[in-house]
């Protein structure tokens, strides 16, 4: 075993020596390689540029779009009934029980009685995803979370909604050019609502979520129109 | 946390080891040093100093395990907790930097392990004296690669276990100093695709800096040579 | 937990695919052990199953994740997984100023954040030889001490919600939220105050920061007082830190423990008067300490801390001198060459900070010691053999907080 | 279920996409357009009579059978509402103890956010993770629901008011409420989750070492009323508080309602889904309707425990005090006769309709402006027509509850029920959690002994009140 990571350490150092004389060429023209990551604004940007292995919500983006399962019973019904249900659903968004880093702190502290979410319905908050209507991603996202993250997501039930808290998970906030984050989470999953600040107030949270409540209601039937995928242009 | 622009970027040199300027500085516990060069002078590879209220010992790393025991538990000593545990690049060489507290002084102690070399950087691990210094331990494996021997547990603790390359060192450049980086923009999450089968090779996988998206002869050898490396049928997925 | 059956996304990595199910089912990582203690825990005896805590769990304290290998109800073995919230800290301050630094140390103990902002400036102030005008001084041991007891307060509703009540942790918000506020009147950020400056402090006290306090001290702790007569007399709460996670002198000492948990086991070992920094040799306060080493001693030792930090605070109060609260010092900052190592006391225990200047505007090396990083690696100590209810008790009473764990 | 589903016919990608209750409504809609033409044809050739008469005489055969399933749907549907309410004081008290508001958006103080919050569970998307067994998975919320539910069955909520009045109710409420715990264990074993695994082990051995205290606790009320029907036990409790056996066996009310906590999974015995340890226990896996399932029938468990705690000890639909000699002093002879005879004044009937009641709104309505004078007429007569109908209700109620004495059971029994449930939820808001080996030695060590020692000491006191008589 000892002498099996020897050989290993051996390598990586190798490696890293290797780097240490990086071409005095690439101080004159950085070569910029072209990333997957910001051009797909389709399902293709779930596993980072591979069409997406079948999830319930790959499955739902192979659907014609416009009719998608989503009123289940009422897709044999076809009445005004989303407009029940949009209402229903704006009116009882069931957070789920994760937290990043620090917003996670002022994500708790929108919960908790000096400012209560709970007077939006916006309550309990759950503690497995298959209950969740909303993730609220609240904290920076590193590279090694984002994959259970992502599996978080496709585990919540459709319909959800994500909700950006903080400048991190907007844009990668104060820690953007690290090499260990991502610059947004938007780069790995769709996002509802974006809620800047670093962090944002618990006021902000519940702003956010009440407009993510509009939108809920205003979104009554074109569910299928949601971006999957990152939703920044290229180039930005 | 972008630089301004118009300032001009810091001449990221080696590290020069000034004499500390003792005129300034205000050494409290001169007893502590003398103790320290009776007892284990002939261990030392150089000089004891001493700044502010801390005093400072370097010594190889062949003597460490030794001096490491000496210090915590000679009864002179009783350096009984380990303040801290850091690995250091100086550019050149690498170093491991402890911090230990006595009740008996009322200064630090600083134990730099001196003069580990980049290739395979080595010290004695000293977990059979401070069982918690095997976190401490890892993330100095993690971070700079140096290997603890005698340590159990050495795995990486912060990057992912098939990550390539030491963020810490000097020569593992961010994006941030974007004129000198090979890897400039590239992005974790950003990286060019490749089919499922070659997934797990860590061509694919290594940090910005290390080079090996940068489409450039040399470093296409890197990239091969590191495919062929036997280290990767760890990264392989188990059956 | 998961939606695919055949091919699953690893959990380190969002690109890799691990193929078998039953990898991901037990938490295997998808890779061979490379060390020994990797073999020997992810080796399962008869009868034993490993279980997955994390990344995402109710009761770890942020994106810890912890691999239970359990027998029936009780933990044969665990091994905690880091490095979910590793944000390069250390990297990113040696690429920025010194003043970037402070900004970017914020975030690492985002509980107490005014500690962690503490790192860059104290360390820079020990490599340029000066000497902080004492008002600011003072200013810095009265935000701090604020902070501490904000901390604690939600240390306590934590190891109550972590057994299951669900009250205490909402009392302790309304404390910390008082608080927060106070310091946010005081250094205008809500969480993340950038306020200690290399030389001095960034504001000076204002009327909205005193008045809040004057109104605070008034009622102070009064709802922790609640919290605790809600739980010290309960006899489920007892029954179930008492004899949990004990840990004696010398396993403390070898564990490297610092704060809460050493001062439990019977050792005085406070930085504030082992090593004194700032004002705190001018102040009058005692280092409470127990003897059980237990949860219930870590529980009732953040108790009395937060008695001594009231007793400070109203000392600094009283003793606060007039003065400038920023020294004097060139607008573009370059600390002489040289090596510095500071420490202070956190609410989880001694801080400590090692910073390399080779002369520039830069930091060539800060080494960032974060207490519950070291505190944290005793639950692997100490938990085998309890229930599994026991190891969020333990963890909790541990108080990690994954920011400064994972930098 | 998705993985068949992978780009195959079009009929099956809508089938899956449908959640649990499109799935029931579907063959329901079919069935019953199958039905219509069946009918149409049998019409059509004349053989409907015959078939009706048919139809009524197998109905008319079974009568037993009939009321049953009736009664079993009544409550099925009753416990809804039930379930609704609860949740709503369960948000709101718990608000209350946490120094919050709680929720006040929906409907007037926020009472419909628990209808809001049900119905949404309905609509979302039905889930089975890939390798749980399919129908043990689609079942257990099932047979959890209808095991609270049928146990409701046999709860006498006032005199004459109860689902099926069996003999044996005390045992058939045993017997069925212990079936939940079979649905929690296919919970967690069908699942494919550990965290499911360990709630369904814990619910199971929770269960079944609390069903002892609780069987225990009232072998004693059944030693003092001498049978096993619960409209007797009420009966024999009839008169003041002094009658109720929370008086007569005080222990063994103490470790019916301990026993009964940990029955129905409330803290602090919740460790069937302790959020802190075991993500959510049995139900982590569930999503939409099924996790619904759970969560209705953990609040129907809650109401039936406090209502068969009603029953049992706090004297069901007796009222605390006894009122017949109130009544007695005051010459006032129960039930009360109607003392207007609406059929006497035929044509009189009309003109009080047509006029009595507006001229009691215009009153009312201008007393009320007469208080308010800034309100527009308008509206004060409307704020006195709603006066007028609030006071006509009250009468009716009142009389109602003079003439129907089930009327004023059932206003005691809910009180007393719903108040149990307040407790319940308050417990929740206030204790921590115990750990498993805790539950289980308080089972075994303190509960069962002393529910002995109260069977014991019945029994004893029984056969020395006897023998006095005897003497006497």
């Amino acid at each position: 075993m000892e002498v099996n990571e020897t050989t290993v350490v051996m390598e990586t150092a190798e490696a890293g020596a290797d780097v240490a004389v990086a071409p005095a060429s690439s101080v004159v023209s950085p070569i910029i390689v072209p990333s997957t990551g910001w051009s797909a604004a389709d399902p293709a940007a779930y596993n980072g540029g591979r069409p997406p292995t079948i999830t319930h919500l790959a499955q739902l983006e192979l659907e014609p779009k416009g009719d998608n399962g989503r009123w289940g019973a009422l897709d044999v019904i076809p009445t005004k009934a989303d407009y029940l249900l949009d209402y229903l659903r704006a009116n009882s968004l069931w957070p789920l029980l994760s937290g990043l880093a620090c917003c996670a702190m002022e994500m708790m502290s929108a919960a908790t009685s000096v400012n209560d979410m709970d007077r939006f319905n916006m309550f309990p908050f759950r503690a497995s995803p298959r209950q969740a209507d909303v993730l609220i991603v609240a904290g920076t996202l590193t590279t090694k979370m984002a994959g259970p993250l992502i599996r978080l997501w496709e585990q919540m039930p459709e319909p959800k909604w994500c909700v950006a808290m903080g400048d991190c998970t907007c844009s990668g906030g104060r820690y953007k050019r690290s090499y260990a984050t991502v610059e947004g989470i938007d780069r790995v999953m769709p996002v509802d609502v974006y809620i800047p600040g670093c962090p944002p107030r618990p006021e902000g949270l519940i702003y956010g979520m009440l407009k993510l409540q509009q939108l809920i209601v205003g979104r009554r039937g074109q569910w299928a129109d949601r971006r999957v995928g990152p939703t920044v242009p290229a180039g930005v | 946390m972008g630089r301004p622009p118009g300032r001009p970027h810091r001449p990221r040199g080696r590290l020069t080891e000034a004499p500390p300027d003792q005129s300034r500085s205000r050494p409290t516990d001169t007893a502590l040093k003398r103790r320290l060069e009776a007892r284990l002078g002939d261990q030392l590879a150089g000089p004891v100093r001493a700044r502010h209220d801390t005093t400072e010992i370097v010594v190889g790393p062949g003597n460490l395990a030794a001096v490491m025991r000496a210090l915590r538990e000679d009864p002179a000593f009783r350096f009984e907790l380990l303040a801290d545990l850091s690995g250091v690049d100086t550019g050149t060489v690498l170093q491991v930097v402890y911090h230990l507290w006595s009740p008996l002084t009322p200064d630090w102690l600083r134990v730099i392990a001196d003069g580990l070399p980049r290739e395979d950087p080595r010290v004695p691990s000293i977990t059979f004296l401070w069982k918690g210094a095997e976190w401490g331990e890892r993330e100095a494996y993690d971070m700079f690669g140096i290997i603890f021997e005698g340590n159990r547990d050495l795995r990486r603790i912060y990057m992912p276990p098939d990550f390539k390359g030491f963020p810490l060192r000097k020569d593992f450049l961010l994006p941030d100093d974007a004129a000198r980086s090979p890897g400039m923009g590239v992005r974790y999450m950003e990286q060019p695709v490749a089919p499922a089968e070659t997934r797990r090779q860590p061509v694919l996988r290594t940090s910005p800096g290390t080079g090996s998206l940068v489409a450039g002869a040399g470093h296409q050898e890197l990239v091969a040579g590191e495919t062929a490396a036997p280290a990767l049928s760890q990264g392989e997925p188990g059956p | 937990m998961t939606t695919e059956h055949t091919r699953i996304r690893s959990l380190d990595d969002p690109h890799i695919f691990v193929d078998t199910p039953a990898t991901i089912y037990d938490a295997v990582p998808p890779y061979p052990p490379t060390t020994e203690r990797e073999a020997e825990f992810y080796s399962l005896q008869d009868g034993e199953m490993l279980i997955n805590l994390g990344p995402q769990h109710p009761s770890t304290h942020g994106v810890l994740r912890v691999v239970l290998k359990i027998d029936g109800e009780r933990v044969v073995d665990l091994d905690p997984v880091l490095g979910y919230l590793h944000r390069g800290v250390e990297k990113i301050c040696e690429n920025g100023d010194w003043h970037h630094a402070i900004s970017n140390c914020d975030p690492l103990e985002y509980i107490a954040s005014m500690f962690s902002e503490a790192i860059p400036v104290l360390v820079a102030e020990k490599l340029l030889d000066l000497e902080v005008p004492r008002r600011a001084d003072y200013i810095r041991v009265l935000a701090w001490e604020l902070n501490r007891i904000s901390s604690h307060a939600l240390f306590i509703g934590w190891l109550a919600l972590d057994l299951g009540g669900l009250t205490p942790i909402l009392y302790g918000f309304i404390e910390r939220d008082e608080i927060v506020e106070m310091l946010a009147a005081l250094t205008g950020q809500k969480l993340l105050f950038n306020y200690l400056r290399i030389g001095g402090v960034n504001g000076d006290l204002n009327h909205e920061f005193l008045s809040r306090l004057g109104d605070w001290m008034g009622r102070a702790g009064q709802r922790i007082e609640m919290q605790q007569k809600l739980i010290n007399e309960n006899e489920i709460f007892v029954r179930r830190t008492r004899n949990l996670g004990t840990v004696d002198r010398e396993t403390a000492l070898r564990m490297c423990l610092t704060g809460p948990p050493l001062r439990a086991t019977g050792i005085p070992y406070d930085v504030r008067r082992a090593h004194p920094y700032s004002v705190y040799p001018e102040l009058d306060f005692e280092i409470p300490t127990r003897t059980e080493g237990d949860s219930w001693a870590r529980y009732m030792l953040h108790i009395d801390e937060i008695k001594q930090s009231l007793h400070i605070i109203d000392q600094v109060l009283h003793q606060i001198p007039d003065g400038p609260i920023m020294a004097k010092l060139p607008r573009l900052l370059r600390v002489p060459p040289g090596r510095a190592w500071i420490a202070f006391e956190s609410p989880r225990g001694q801080y400590g900070a090692y910073g390399i200047s080779d002369g520039s505007d830069q930091p060539f090396r800060l080494r960032i010691h974060d207490p519950s990083y070291f505190n944290l690696q005793t639950v692997g100590l100490v938990t085998p053999g309890h229930l599994i209810a026991d190891t969020m008790a333990i963890m909790s009473s541990l108080d990690p907080i994954m920011g400064g764990i994972d930098k | 279920m998705h993985a068949e589903g992978r780009g195959v016919t079009v009929i099956t990608r809508p089938w899956q996409r449908l959640t649990l209750l499109g799935k029931i409504l579907v063959p329901l809609l079919i069935v019953f357009v199958a039905v219509n033409i069946a009918l149409i044809g049998l019409w059509a050739s004349g053989l409907l009579p015959w078939l009706i008469q048919a139809t009524l005489d197998v109905l008319g055969a079974n009568v037993g059978i009939i009321r049953f399933l009736a009664a079993a749907t009544v409550i099925l549907l009753i416990t809804v509402p039930i379930a609704f309410l609860i949740i709503f004081f369960e948000m709101k008290i718990i608000a209350f103890v946490n120094l919050r508001v709680g929720p006040n958006r929906i409907g007037p103080w926020g009472t419909l956010s628990s209808v809001v919050h049900g119905l949404k569970v309905l609509a979302k998307e039905d889930f089975t993770p890939t390798g749980a067994d399919v129908p043990v998975f689609t079942l257990a919320p099932v047979v959890v629901y209808l095991a609270a539910v049928m146990t409701l069955l046999v709860v006498p909520f006032a005199p004459g008011l109860y689902g099926f009045d069996m003999e044996i109710g005390l045992l058939y409420f045993f017997a069925v409420g212990g079936l939940g715990v079979i649905g929690l264990m296919m919970a967690g074993w069908s699942s494919f989750n550990k965290y499911s695994l360990l709630g369904g082990l814990r619910a199971a051995a929770g269960i079944i070492s609390y069903e002892l205290p609780l069987i225990l606790a009232v072998v004693g009320i059944v030693l003092l009323t001498g049978s096993l029907n619960l409209t007797t036990i009420v009966e024999s409790q009839s008169g003041s508080v002094l009658d109720w056996y929370i008086v007569r066996q005080p222990l063994g009310a103490l470790i019916f309602f301990i026993a009964a906590t940990a029955e129905g999974g409330r803290t602090p015995f919740d460790l069937t889904e302790a959020d802190s340890e075991i993500v959510a226990g049995f139900a982590t896996e569930y999503s939409g309707m099924r996790f619904g399932f759970f969560f209705f029938a953990e609040y129907v468990n809650v109401f039936i425990l406090s209502a068969m705690t009603t029953v049992l000890f706090l004297g069901g639909w007796n009222a605390p005090f006894d009122i017949d000699p109130v009544l007695e002093f005051f010459n006032i002879a129960t039930p009360v006769q109607a003392v207007l005879d609406p059929g006497a004044l035929d044509m009189g009937l009309l003109w009080v309709i047509a006029l009595g009641a507006p001229i009691v709104i215009g009153i009312l309505g201008l007393m009320v402006w007469m208080l308010k004078s800034d309100w527009s007429i308008v509206r004060s007569l409307i704020v006195g027509f709603l006066l007028f109908n609030l006071l006509l209700s009250g009468l009716f109620i009142g009389w109602l509850a003079i003439n129907l004495d089930w009327v004023i059971g059932l206003f005691w029994f809910l009180a007393k029920a719903i108040g149990l449930c307040a407790f319940f939820v308050l417990m929740r808001g206030t204790l921590p959690r115990v750990r498993i080996d805790q539950l289980m030695g308080f089972a075994w060590k303190w509960l069962v002994p002393a529910a002995l020692l109260n069977i014991f000491v019945t029994a004893g006191a029984i056969i020395v009140i006897k023998s006095l008589e005897g003497s006497l």
